[in-house]
Parts: structure tokens; sequence; C-alpha cells
């Protein structure tokens, strides 16, 4: 066991603000980007500013495990009055989840950005990266349900025109950026109205204050409402089954770097949030609630694991199999958080962490992979393990990881999921987590095969090995998901925190 | 509850009026396939809808949404459909089935709770007896502003705000990596042969420009007195130099204020933001907690009679502390406005099919 | 570090090392065999150093890591994971032998990429054979599946992906869907996965629950084509003689029948065993597929495919013999287990020096072939002689050993089966060699070489060592028995 | 009839959330889309302000206690009531939605912009705003290979 | 004397709506741009400034006055003006007028206004 306790990361003048810092740092950073003269800096800030991020998140992890949960009171107005950043260990899995997420694709981007946007576009770009790490760092720290909106706003406004720019190498980018910015909206006005509803019934804004009145309150008709807004809103942000048309479009035509950070965060973050809302805020045992997450979240997560699998095993182009595949995973940690113990919790947690590290690593070594011959659909890769072995095993690790393999991160992960839901004996979770295991092995399948087993068809233009600035984070991920592997107790022990604070305490 | 009926009758039977126009316009839209009369129908239902947020006390709103609905965005859109050349096809009733479906389930959702809603005017909901109030109380102690709004909005909720004034600075962001680079057409000036019929135009400009940029700051320091702020104040700023590239053709305004410029003091206004807030944290507070905006010592030099009355000391901090977010908010707003003009007015069609060939 | 721990370290550590040097080295294919050879003896020696350690009864323990809590990757050797090791570390020796004589008669492509492979595969079975817990093992397992693919997909054309296909959707699919959830279910049952003498799960299960798990774990160690999840193993013959001969003879699907052992003598233990019904449907299932296996085998005339199906047939014999309801059975099972290992790796090494001899890869083709190559035939005779357990080869103890148990608990359908199979026995494999050996050449000129100085000497000498190997273990048939004693559990 | 009356302000925003929604599923356009994607985000605002409103209230601008204007105000409402919802002897709306709501505009008008702006850039690139011919075009783009770095 | 005034002011104030009414329908009824802007100027400027001065002697001398009166002099500013530059972006796109039988002098015909101004 590692003690978080002693986990003194930064100077305690700078950790009694980290929470506000974490979120406020990168925003400020965004504003240098966007100030920057030349790409290079803009780069160099976008990474120093994710860094930092990082750091803060580390130390709120030490004072967490101090103090179980750290508040803090922006403006000096406590609640409901002010608003209140409330991070508890859930919230400091995912900030770290998050602002590491940040790192490692900034530092990607430095060797990646140029090949796929133009020039002058960079230092906005970064900008806008930043601007999108920030809002979902806010979005799981703070305590404040409207609050959570505008912070939801923000890294959605910066991500649509993000994904837009992938234009440059696929138009298709940009349809894709629209839809997302329809349903993205939709499903962000769906959480302002369900907000509205909860004040409505409760005059408060602050989740935990929400969350103490309504258990004296009883559901009502307006309760229910907002509930299901809520639900639904941060269902369509979240790519929850039946809501997830934009996701494929966005994930695979997004210029690389944003794609690894998206596939990485974004619906992580709504995820948790949701998942905050369904445990922490509305009563315990209130019956709409169970009966939601028996009838209608569970059924549709296992829907979503195999359906979209099938998708995946049918899709031609492999960037649109990999967004399939993470809708579809989206269903594996929902039916971790649906069995709503605190094994449950603490396992889709923990498959939350690894499916971020897999897909990372995926989109990655994808973005090494296919850029340097323009690839799209799975047949134009094969082979190219060849011409770049070094990316095409790292893209294996993150395959393995993501099928399942053992000595992977991603086998650890099923066995929690697996091993929560036998517990609570909830047997045809199982079983649909197995039958999506298969499909998801059988994509796999086909990519490796492409990608290591066939020969590379005559005339196709020959891929060149990613730059070291490429291979470095990717690599540093690929060796985290073999490490893990083989010792996982350092998530483990953070989602188990996280699954206590979740379903266990109040916000 | 109905409360106390002779106010009731007058108040409720306006809004209801204003309500009935909504619906009204509304409706028009869904049915109207050019999007020219589109866009003047959805200004006409910002407009409405100003003067309803008036009638229900909520003049900060109905200011924003009539500079915002019925400016902003309908510029906007203007320059949007000018760019895109389009009138909405007429689709087959076949495909308006699921729409339909969807909107009717949201809609009995929506009037299923609304049933269990308190009645409008209700003093003591829970909205309106519980946190509402208190701010309302506590207020004139904390911060000193008659403006409660502004009160809350730049002090006890000075975070969203700070949120939101980044959300503007993304949409900059975001507009101007869509239409900020690439072929720039220009919006050139009427050529001179017209110069007789257009001279009314421009000295009328010339007159103007001036007086709506003194009104933009009226509106921003007059922001904790009564309606308005950084907001409405940094938009109405913006329709100025709008103004002018109407006028004085798009070249000579990106000379006067270049889109680099625009871009920059657009960060330079969240700066500014961050920076009170983190000058607080210096000085020992929690973040955007004006009352440790100035060290003591420093407070103590301020004159008395600043801000009416030394009795009113410890609210300096929050004086200033308001006075310069908002001025944050001002600059971003103006800045993030003029780009997103800037960038639509940028371009024109046949840009779009150079692009479209390339 | 102990000396048991070092142990055990090396026996992974060994292959793996070789491996990645294999792949440094693999532009000077003289190094790379060389070093494949130095690897094989070191492996020996380390696997027979174990195995003494084992019998003189202080076997090596080593915990490396805690995964998650209550998950252990960890080791300890039992008889018959030292016997495992043993024969699987000296078999890929002989086999590497065979394999640089076969890859470079054929001019195969890819060779580094299969020397590699072939190392990892030892690497993997390693892991299976010292597992201290089914998680381990189940790790170690899937890894050799894995390590495995590209040797089955080796040539890289269509077929051979397809069957690469097969294999990994066979394979990994029951492991993922049975094999895992079982695994699970243990863990949550008994608290932990650990291997014990007598039976982990002995007096924590209710019958319905033993069911099931027993169930979910034989038929998830797909690996020993139990049926109806033998599809795999005939498809994969497409690979090279060499892979054939190990992965099929040796490797993987001793590693399934091994995994059952385990989990029938550690996991259940004899007494929970003999008190599950669910113990008798599979007694049934392997007798049937004992049967309809010898059947096929005999319809078919390629050789390899011929022998695949045999080698179907004999996994079930060992599959029943781990759940026969009796103690005998399960040292019945190991015997069986290493005698197969010998006789069937003879039969395929034979195969494959016909087939890089002559090209002859159809029975029909082999007609007379013995006047010309006297000393391969003779060998694969004494294989087929062993397989179907005639004296005086190892071949007939294990059987009698296996029968014996079958009467005794009076399991008369299984003790039908082998006797059956053993009479189709004589009837596909003997004949193979016999018409070699004794009738003249049929119709058409004798079957002229396609390399001039017939099979390459060290393919011949390999098969000369297992034969060899199948006469001495007839003698050594009691030792091991008694060697492997201890993992019923009981004094005897 | 009075229950109708009171709570016609959350009904007539149902409404025109409906009509909101209608417009963006149903029209082709892309513009037209986020017309209505503005209308629907307005109706929440209003939907918000309503919740807000106090019977009797004024601007939540706080009148100095006791001046003219604070007497004229009083004067409207009756003493009980005054005493009851009034804070210094003045009944004030809710000054929260007010805030919330001014910052949910502004939302609503960032997304327009951005909205709008990949709606030019898609006419750039495909010649056309209408969903379906866009989908049309976006058929071919998934056979062909994409351009190198 | 104060409610004498409020009563003259409410009849300001009646008789400019009357005048915007007129002015809606002459938009909508009047058959071409020229005459429809002239009838929207009325509204804007006469009908305007008469509610104005209505507003005024109602609500007495006060800020409130001082105000109105601004508010009346942008009105007179603007409203003109945005009917003129109509105007002229009708005429300068070749909008014939319906009324009157006279012919439009084109100076020259390169003369078109960019449409980037016309509908903004």
């Amino acid at each position: 066991m590692i003690s978080f306790e002693a986990l003194h990361a930064a100077p305690p003048a700078l950790t009694a603000h980290a929470p506000m810092l974490l979120v406020v740092g990168p925003l400020i950073a965004a504003c240098a980007a966007a100030f920057a003269p030349t790409s290079r800096t803009s780069w160099m800030i976008s990474v120093t500013g994710s860094i930092f991020a990082a750091w803060m998140a580390l130390a709120l992890l030490g004072e967490v495990a101090r103090h179980g949960a750290v508040d803090y009171f922006m403006g000096g107005f406590a609640p409901p009055l002010g608003i209140a950043f409330h991070i508890d260990a859930a919230g400091v899995l995912m900030a770290l989840l998050i602002s590491s997420a940040g790192v490692m694709a900034s530092l990607y981007s430095g060797h990646a950005l140029p090949a796929e946007v133009r020039a002058e576009k960079h230092t906005l770009t970064q900008a806008g990266f930043l601007l999108c790490q920030a809002g979902l760092l806010g979005m799981v720290s703070t305590g404040d349900a409207f609050n959570a909106f505008v912070f939801l706003e923000v890294s959605s406004i910066g991500t649509y025109a993000l994904i837009a720019i992938g234009e440059k190498r696929d138009r298709r980018a940009l349809p894709a950026a629209f839809n997302y910015l329809i349903m993205g909206t939709i499903g962000a006005t769906f959480y302002v109205v369900g907000v509205g509803f909860l004040f409505a019934a409760t005059g408060t804004l602050n989740m935990a204050d929400m969350g103490a009145r309504l258990a004296t309150l009883g559901d009502s008709s307006v309760v229910q409402a907002g509930f299901a807004f809520i639900v639904v809103g941060l269902g369509i942000k979240a790519a929850m089954f039946p809501l997830h048309g934009w996701l494929p479009g966005a994930y695979s035509y997004a210029p690389s770097l944003i794609a690894i950070f998206l596939a990485a965060t974004a619906t992580k973050a709504s995820i948790y949030l949701m998942a905050r809302f369904v445990f922490d805020v509305f009563p315990d045992g209130a019956a709409f609630g169970q009966g939601f997450i028996a009838w209608v979240l569970a059924p549709l997560a296992g829907t979503a694991a195999i359906v979209c699998s099938i998708q995946a095993v049918f899709e031609k182009e492999i960037r649109r199999m990999l967004a399939f595949s993470s809708v579809a995973q989206v269903g594996f940690i929902l039916l971790g958080l649906s069995l709503a113990t605190v094994a449950g919790a603490s396992a889709g947690l923990f498959y939350l962490a690894a499916h971020a590290l897999m897909k990372m690593t995926l989109f990655m070594a994808l973005g090494g992979l296919a850029i340097s011959i323009g690839a799209r659909r799975l047949d134009e890769l094969a082979g190219v393990a060849r011409d770049a072995p070094w990316s095409a095993a790292a893209f294996a690790i993150g395959a393995a990881s993501l099928a399942g393999v053992p000595l992977t991160l991603g086998f650890l992960a099923k066995w929690r999921l697996v091993a929560a839901a036998l517990e609570a004996g909830q047997i045809w979770i199982v079983a649909v987590l197995a039958i999506a295991s298969l499909l998801t092995l059988l994509y796999i399948g086909r990519m490796i095969e492409a990608i290591f087993f066939r020969p590379a068809p005559a005339g196709a233009p020959r891929a060149r090995e990613a730059p070291v600035g490429v291979l470095a984070p990717l690599w540093i991920l690929a060796g985290l998901s073999l490490w893990f592997g083989i010792d996982a107790s350092l998530p483990e022990q953070l989602a188990n925190a996280a699954g206590q604070a979740l379903i266990g305490g109040a916000p | 509850m109905i409360a106390e009926p002779t106010f009731f009758d007058v108040n409720l039977a306006i809004d209801i009026v204003l309500l009935v126009m909504l619906l009204v316009v509304a409706g028009a839209i869904v049915r109207t396939r050019s999007l020219l009369t589109a866009i003047i129908l959805f200004g006409i239902y910002s407009l409405v809808s100003a003067v309803w947020l008036v009638v229900m006390d909520a003049p900060d709103v109905a200011f924003t949404e009539a500079v915002v609905g019925a400016g902003i965005s309908t510029i906007v859109l203007l320059g949007a459909i000018l760019l895109t050349r389009g009138e909405a096809e007429r689709g087959d009733w076949r495909r308006l089935i699921a729409p339909a479906l969807v909107c009717v389930t949201v809609g009995g959702v929506l009037i299923y709770a609304a049933t269990g809603l308190p009645a409008l005017g209700d003093a003591s909901s829970p909205v309106n007896a519980y946190v509402g109030r208190a701010y309302l109380e506590a207020a004139p102690n904390d911060i000193g502003v008659p403006n409660t709004v502004t009160a809350v909005l730049a002090s006890y909720r000075g975070f969203d705000t700070f949120g939101e004034v980044v959300v503007i600075f993304a949409a900059g962001v975001g507009v101007a990596l869509m239409l900020g680079f690439g072929p720039r057409a220009s919006l050139a000036p009427p050529p001179q042969v017209m110069g007789d019929h257009h001279v009314v135009l421009r000295v009328a400009a010339k007159l103007l420009i001036p007086l709506i940029a003194l009104y933009a700051l009226y509106v921003q320091f007059h922001g904790d007195l009564g309606a308005g702020g950084g907001f409405q104040a940094g938009v109405i700023m913006a329709a100025a130099v709008i103004l002018h590239a109407l006028v004085f053709g798009l070249r000579e305004t990106m000379a006067a204020v270049t889109p680099k410029v625009a871009r920059s003091v657009a960060s330079l206004g969240v700066l500014l933001y961050a920076g009170v807030g983190v000058v607080c944290m210096m000085n020992g507070g929690l973040f955007l907690d004006y009352d440790y905006l100035f060290p003591p010592h420093i407070e103590k030099e301020i004159p008395g009679w600043l801000l009416g009355g030394p009795e009113s000391a410890h609210h300096w901090g929050q004086h200033f502390g308001i006075m310069l977010i908002e001025l944050g908010v001002l600059l971003t707003v103006a800045a993030t406005m003029v780009t997103i003009f800037y960038g639509f007015a940028g371009r024109s069609v046949d840009d779009a099919q150079r692009e479209a060939k390339r | 570090m102990n000396a048991g721990e070092l142990l055990i370290f090396l026996a992974l550590a060994v292959p793996l090392f070789a491996a990645v040097a294999i792949y440094a080295v693999g532009r000077m294919p003289d190094v790379r065999e060389t070093l494949t050879i130095v690897a094989c003896i070191a492996l020996g020696i380390v696997t027979i150093s174990i195995f003494m350690r084992v019998g003189a009864g202080d076997p090596p323990v080593w915990t490396v890591a805690r995964p998650l809590a209550g998950l252990e990757i960890a080791f300890r050797l039992e008889p018959l994971g030292a016997l495992f090791a043993l024969m699987a570390s000296l078999l890929w020796g002989v086999n590497s032998l065979f394999s640089i004589g076969y890859m470079r008669g054929k001019r195969e492509a890819h060779q580094t990429r299969f020397y590699m492979c072939f190392a990892l595969a030892m690497f993997a079975v390693m892991g299976i054979a010292m597992a201290a817990n089914l998680f381990t093992l189940f790790v170690f397992y899937e890894v050799l599946t894995f390590s495995t693919y590209p040797l089955v997909t080796h040539a890289c054309d269509a077929r051979a992906r397809k069957a690469g296909r097969v294999y990994l959707a066979t394979l990994v699919g029951a492991s993922l869907v049975l094999f895992l959830p079982g695994i699970i279910g243990v863990q949550i049952a008994a608290g932990s996965t650990a291997f014990m003498p007598g039976g982990l799960l002995d007096g924590k299960v209710s019958e319905g629950v033993g069911n099931a798990l027993l169930l979910l774990l034989v038929f998830g160690s797909a690996k020993a084509a139990l049926m109806p999840l033998h599809g795999w193993l005939p498809s994969a013959m497409v690979a090279p003689a060499p892979v054939s001969a190990l992965l099929h003879a040796v490797a993987v699907v001793k590693a399934g029948v091994f995994v059952i052992l385990k989990v029938s003598a550690y996991i259940f233990g004899p007494d929970l065993i003999s008190a599950l019904p669910a113990a008798t449907w599979l007694l049934w299932v392997a007798a049937g597929s004992i049967i309809v296996a010898s059947l096929v085998a005999m319809t078919k005339d390629d050789l390899k495919s011929r022998l695949a199906w045999s080698t179907v047939g004999q996994l079930a014999y060992v599959t029943s013999a781990a759940l026969l309801p009796a103690a005998t059975g399960l040292l019945a099972g190991g015997l069986h287990m290493l005698v197969h290992a010998f006789a069937k790796i003879t039969l395929f090494m034979c195969a494959g020096a016909i087939y890089v001899a002559t090209g002859a890869s159809k029975v029909s083709e082999m007609r007379g072939l013995g006047r010309s190559m006297p000393i391969v035939f003779s060998c694969f005779l004494v294989g087929a002689l062993c397989v179907i357990g005639l004296p005086p080869f190892a071949g007939m103890w294990s059987k009698f050993l296996l029968l014996n148990a079958a009467f005794g608990t009076k399991e008369w359908v299984t003790a039908a089966a082998m006797i059956v199979s053993s009479l189709l026995g004589l009837i596909y494999l003997a004949p193979v060699a016999l018409m070699a050996l004794l009738q003249p050449v049929g119709d058409g000129s004798p079957r002229a070489f396609i390399r001039p100085d017939g099979a390459p000497g060290p393919v011949v000498a390999a098969v000369m060592v297992t034969a060899a190997a199948c006469v001495v273990l007839f003698v050594l048939a009691d030792a091991v028995v008694a060697y492997l004693a201890p993992m019923t559990g009981r004094v005897r | 009839m009075t229950f109708f009356l009171s709570h016609f302000n959350y009904f007539a925003v149902a409404v025109l959330m409906m009509a909101g929604l209608f417009i963006v599923f149903s029209s082709g356009n892309l513009i037209k889309r986020t017309i209505g994607l503005a209308i629907f985000q307005t109706a929440t605002g209003l939907f918000y302000i309503s919740l807000g409103k106090v019977t009797g209230g004024t601007a939540p601008i706080v009148v100095e206690p006791g001046s003219a204007e604070a007497r004229e105000l009083a004067s409207r409402l009756d003493p009980a009531y005054l005493a009851q919802h009034g804070v210094d002897g003045v009944v004030y709306s809710n000054p929260l939605p007010s805030v919330l709501i001014l910052t949910a505009i502004v939302v609503g008008v960032a997304t327009l912009a951005v909205g709008l702006a990949i709606a030019v850039r898609i006419r750039e690139a495909y010649g056309s705003v209408e969903a379906d011919e866009i989908e049309v075009l976006s058929r071919v783009e998934s056979t062909q290979p994409g351009p190198r770095a | 004397m104060a409610d004498v005034l409020a009563w003259i002011g409410g009849g300001f104030v009646v008789v400019g709506v009357a005048l915007s009414v007129l002015g809606a329908v002459g938009v909508l009824r009047f058959p071409d741009v020229y005459t429809r802007i002239h009838a929207a100027s009325i509204t804007d400027t006469g009908g305007a400034s008469l509610v104005l001065l209505g507003l005024c002697l109602i609500s007495g001398f006060s800020l409130i006055t001082l105000k109105l009166a601004l508010i009346w002099a942008f009105v007179m500013l603007t409203a003109p003006v945005a009917a003129n530059a109509l105007a002229n972006a009708a005429f300068g796109s070749g909008h014939k007028p319906r009324i009157g039988a006279f012919q439009i002098v084109r100076t020259d015909e390169r003369r078109k206004t960019p449409r980037g101004t016309d509908a903004t």
C-alpha cells in the first residue's frame, strides 16, 4: 500500500489554493498561449500549463488523503451564497486523470500538430486545448451545480472548433463538429433545465446543500423531471448509448491531439458528474433513482457494450472503430457504476482510468502511424509494422490492454468489473461483459492482423517511424499499461477510495 | 397562491400578452422557410422577450437580451446567411414525425413538472425564500453595491462570471480558428461614385460612434447602481466598431483595430479578471475575495470621500474589485465581439467558391 | 533472493532473454541458432535442478507481485509442474535441433520471428508449469496463446491467417467467456485461487456451484481440445512441422491438459471431484471425443491432420484421467501426458522429415518410402506403437494405469472408449509405417528426394532421440509415478 | 383557471422549448438549426426568470430605506405581505435567476457564433448547408485516403 | 394640475401609438420598397416623438425628462439615416418604384453596392 497521507507535493501556500489553481492555472496559460508569438512558444506554454495542473492535482491528492475532502470557497463566501469547489477522493482521481492526460497530449502535440493544422493556427489551437482541459477540470472539481454548467460549456466551446480544424485532413470534421455542437448544446441546456427544476425545488445551487434539502423533500414531479433532464443532458455529453450519435464523427476526424485528449477525458468527466448527481445529490433509495439505475441505466449500458462493439467490428475506418469502441467502453464503465455498490463503483472508476490510458495509447500510436501515410481505412495500414515497429508495438500494447490480455491494465480492470458483478450477484452483467470482451477481441484482432500480419500492398506509401517527441509520451503510456498490469496497487487504491467517496459518503 | 389581486391582474395580463406574442413569433419561425425572415423574426423574438424580462423585474437580463439577441446575434446570423446563401428546403412530412415525437415527450415532461412548480410570483417558494432572499439581506453589508444583481454577479458568484468571460474568450478563439485566417475578403468602402448617396450615412456615423462609445462607458460604470455592466457595455462598444466597419469599410477598421490586437485584448481581459483574483490570493484572501484586494496599509491611504463616506470603508475592496473585473469583462467581450464580426465580415462568397475548389 | 527464487527466475528469464537476444541478432542466422541451442541447454539445466529440488522435497517458491488486493503473481513448484517443465524444456531442445534442420532445409521466411516466438512460448510454458495459483496460471496461459499465434500464421497467407483467426477466437474466446469467470468464481468462493494439495474448494462450495465451476474451468481450458472446442487443433496444422511438433504435441495442448490436471488435483481435489455429477458428464464427453477423434483420424489421408486428430483423442484420455473419481487417475494422467508428448513429437517430426526430404505429405504417397528412409520410418513406427500402447513402449504403462483406474471406479464408458480407440489407433497409425517399410513401391517409380541427401542430419538425429526416449520411459514409468505421488494429496 | 394563469409562464416556456427543439431536429438547414438552438436556450432563461419573480416585487436594485421611492413602492402593497416578504420595507424580485441567466445568455451567443462559423466553413467545404446533401458528399470521403504529411 | 398634464400626455401617447399602428399597416399594404420605407420612417419619427412627449408630460419634470429627451434626440438622429441608407441600398440594387411614372437615372452601370453592405 502506498500512503498518500505523506504526500506533500506543493508548498502549503500553494496547496491551500490548489483546488482553484488546478483550474485557473490552465486558463491563464490559455490566455498566454493565445498571446504567444510562435507556435513553439505556445506549445511550451501549453505543456507548462498542463504540468502545473497535474502538479496541483498531486498536491490535492495528499490533502484529500489527509482530510477526506477539500472545500474551497470562491471569493470567501461560504455556500449556499458563494460558489464552493468540493473535491473528494473521486474528484482527485478524475483531476489526476484529466491533467495527466493533458500533459501527455500536449507533449505529443509538439510534433504532431504541424502535420495536421495550419501553422498560423497553432497558438490558438493550443489555447483552445488548454481551455478544454481547464473546463473539464472545473467540471469535476466544482461543488456548484450551475458552475458545473459554466465549465461544461467552457470545455465544449473550446472543443467544437478544435474538432472542426481537423478539416485540413478530412473535411468531414466540419459536419461532425457541427453535429457535436448541436447535440452538446442540447445536452448542456437539458442539464440547465434539470438544475433549474432542482433549484425550484430546493432554492439552492450548491450540490451538497441540494442533496441535504432533497433528502427532506421526498420526490415530487419537479424533482423527478429535474432528475430526468440532468441524466439525459449529461448522458448526451457522456455518449450514453442511444445518445452517442455525435461521438464517432467527433473522435474520428478531429486532429489527433484533440482526439487523444477527448477520448481519454471528455466523456469521463460527464460520467463522473452524472454519477455525483445520481449517488450524492439525489436522495438515497428514492424510488425513481433506483428504478432508473436498475431498469434504464444498466440495460442501456449493456446494450451499448454489445451493439457498439459489433458496429466497431464491421467498421472500415480505423479511427471510427476506436470511436465506436469508446462508446462500448462507456457502457462497461456505466455497468460497473450501475451496480451501485462500493465495489461496483470503484471497479467502474478503475475501468474508467484504465480505459483512458489505453485509448490514449491507441489514438496516439495511430496518430503516429496514420499521419505519415494519411491512412483512414484499416486496409491502408496493412503491414506498417515493418516500417514503424515502435509505434506499432505500442499500438499492440494498447490494443492488448483494451482486449483485456493478462499482464496489462485492461485485464485487471475487466477482472475487477466481473468480480464486482459476481459479488453483486448480477450474472447477466457478467455474461454481457464476457460477450462484449469477445467482440472487442474480434475488432482488436482485425487491427493487429492488418498492421502486423498483412503484407503492405504494392505501391502503398511507406510509413515513417514517428519522431522521438511522439514516441516518448507514447511509450510512457504503453509502459504504464504494462506496469500497472503487473502491479496496479496505485490505481486500485485511488479507485477504491473514489468508489468509497462516491457511494459511501455525502458529497 | 395569488398574493395581491390588483397588482396581479395588470402585470399578469401584460406578462401573458407578451408570452403569447413570443409563442406566435416562435411559431412563425418554425413555419417560415426563408432564412432572412427567420432571422428578422428571431430579432423580434429577442426584443419581445427583453420587454417581458423588464416586466419580470430583471432589467439587467432584459438589457443583455436586447443587446445580444437583437444586436449581435442578428448581425452574426445575417453575416452567416450572406456567406451560405441558403433557403431551408421543405422537408418531407414523414421526416417530421420523429422530431415531433421527441418534442412532445420533452414538452410532456416539462408540463408534468410545471404542475408541481410554485405559482408565479410566490414569494415563499424555496427559490425566493432561501438563497435569493439571503442575497438581498446580506448584499448591502457584504458588498455595499445598490444593484444586487451586480453584487451577486461580480462578487458572490464572481467565479461564474469568470467562467462566462472565459466562455466568450473561447468563442472568440473558436471563431478565429474557423474564419480568422485564410482568404480575406475586404468589405470595401462604397465606391466614390455613390458618395453623394452615402454622405448622410458617413456624417451620421461620425456623429454616432463617439456617442455610442461614451454610452458604453456610462453603462459600464453605472453597472453597480442600476442595470448594466461590463457585458452590456462590451457589446455596445463592439457595436461602435462594427458600425464603423459597415460605413467606412472593413479595411479601414482593421487598420485601426487589427485582428491580432483584438485577440490580444480579449485574452488581456481574462488575464485582468484572473489577476484580480490572484492579487486577492496574494494578500491572504481566497480567490476573488475582494476584501483582500488592498493590503490594510494601502486601504488606510484611500481618502474617505471616495465611495460615499468612511463608514463604508470595508467596501472599497469590493468596489474596486468589481470595477476592475467589470473592466476585464468589458475588454474581453468587446474584443471578442469584434473578432467574431471580423471573422464573418472578413470572408465572402467568392472565397467560398475558391476554397470549395481547393 | 534465495536459491529457489533464483531457479524460478532463471527458468523464466532464460527463454525471455533468449527471445530478446534472438530478435537482436536476427540478421545473423548462425549466431541466432547457436543462441537458441545455448538457451535450450541452459533451460534444461535449470529445469533439471528444479526437478531435483522438488523430488528432494523443498519446492522453490517465489511471490513476484500483487496486481490487486487478493491477487498474486506467484510461483510454487509441485511434482506435476516440475515434470511438465522438465519435459517441455527437454523437448524444446530436441525440437530446436529439428527446426534448424527443417527451416534451413525448407528455406522458410520470417525465421527470426519464428525462433523468437518459440522462445516466448517456452517462457509462457515455464510460467504455466510453475504457477502457484490459477490467476498466475491464467496469465501465462494467455501469454502462450498470443505468443504462438504468430507461429500459426507463420506462412502469412490467407489460409494461415484464417487458421490463426480460428486459433485465437477459440482459445481466447473460451478463456474469456468460460475460464476467466470460472477463476473469478473460485476467487470469490474460496477467497483465493492458490493450488492446494487435496483441493482448494474441497468443502467450500455447494454442489451446484461446484458443478458450474468445474464445467467452466474444464471447457475453459480449450487448449485441451476437448470436444466441441477442438476445432482449432486440426486447422492449426497449416503451420510448419516444427511448430506442429512442439506446440501441438508439447506446449499448447499439453498446457491444456496440464491445466485440467492441476485444476482437478489442486482446486477441486479427488474427493470433491468424485462427489460432483459434472465430473461424470465430462467423462462422457471425453469418451465421446476419444471415439469420434479416432474415427475421424482414420478418414484423413494427410498425415499431419491424421496425427492432429489422434492428438485430440489422446488429450481426451488425459482429461478423463483427471476426472476419474480416483486419485490414481491423476497419476495415470500425468504419466500419459508425458509419454504421449514424446511419442507424438516423434511422429510429427517424422512427418516433417518425410515432407522436407520428399515433399510427401499424404499417407498414400508414402507407400514404399521406407526403403529410401528406413531410420525415419522405423522411428515413426516406434512412436505409433507407443501411442497405441504396446510394449515395450512407455505408452503401455500409462494406458494400463488409465484402464486400471477406469475399471477400478466402474467407469465402464470411459474404459470401453479407451479400448476401442486403442484398437482404432492400431488401424490408423501403425499401417502408415508398415506400408512404407514392408510393402514394395506401389505403382510408379519410388518417389525421388527433392533434396539430394534426404532428410537433413539434425532432423534425423532429433527423431532418433525422441524415439529412444519412448523406450527409456518404458523402464522409468514407475519412477515417474512415484515422483508424482504427492499430487494426489494423500500419502501413498 | 387560476392555476392555469398562475402557471401560464411555465406552460409557455415548455411550448417555446418544444418549438426550439423541433426546429433543431426537423430542419435540414444548419443555419436554421442554430436559430432553433438559440430559441431553446432563451426559453430556458425565461423559465429561470419566471421562478425568480416575486409578486409586488421590484427590480433587485436596493433603494435607500425610508427614501421617497421606497415609501412609494411600499404604498402599493398591503403591510402584512410587506412585513413578511420585504427587505427593509421593500419587496424585491429574486436577483439570483437574473445572474444565472446573464451567464446563460452569454454562453448562448458564444455557441451561436461558433456554430455559425462552423456552418460557414461547411458551406465553403461542401458548397451547401443542407444536412442531407452534406451526408451524400461525405460518403465519397470514406473511400479515398487522406492527405499525407 | 399634474393630472391634467397626465391626461394630455396620455392623449399624446395614444395618438403616437395610433400613428405607429398606421405605419405598420402602411408597411404591409404599400406596393414597393420606397413607399414602405416612407411608412416605416413615419412610425419611427412621428410616432416615437409623440409617445416620448406624452411620457415627458406624464412623468413630470425630473431627470427622467432629460433621459427621454436624449432618447428622442437619438431617434431623430438614427431613424432618418437608417431610412435613407435603406432607400440607397434598394436604389443601388436596382429596385424600381411602382408609384409615379419616372425613370431611374442611372449615372453609370458599374454602380452596385457590394452585397456585404445592403443586408447588414
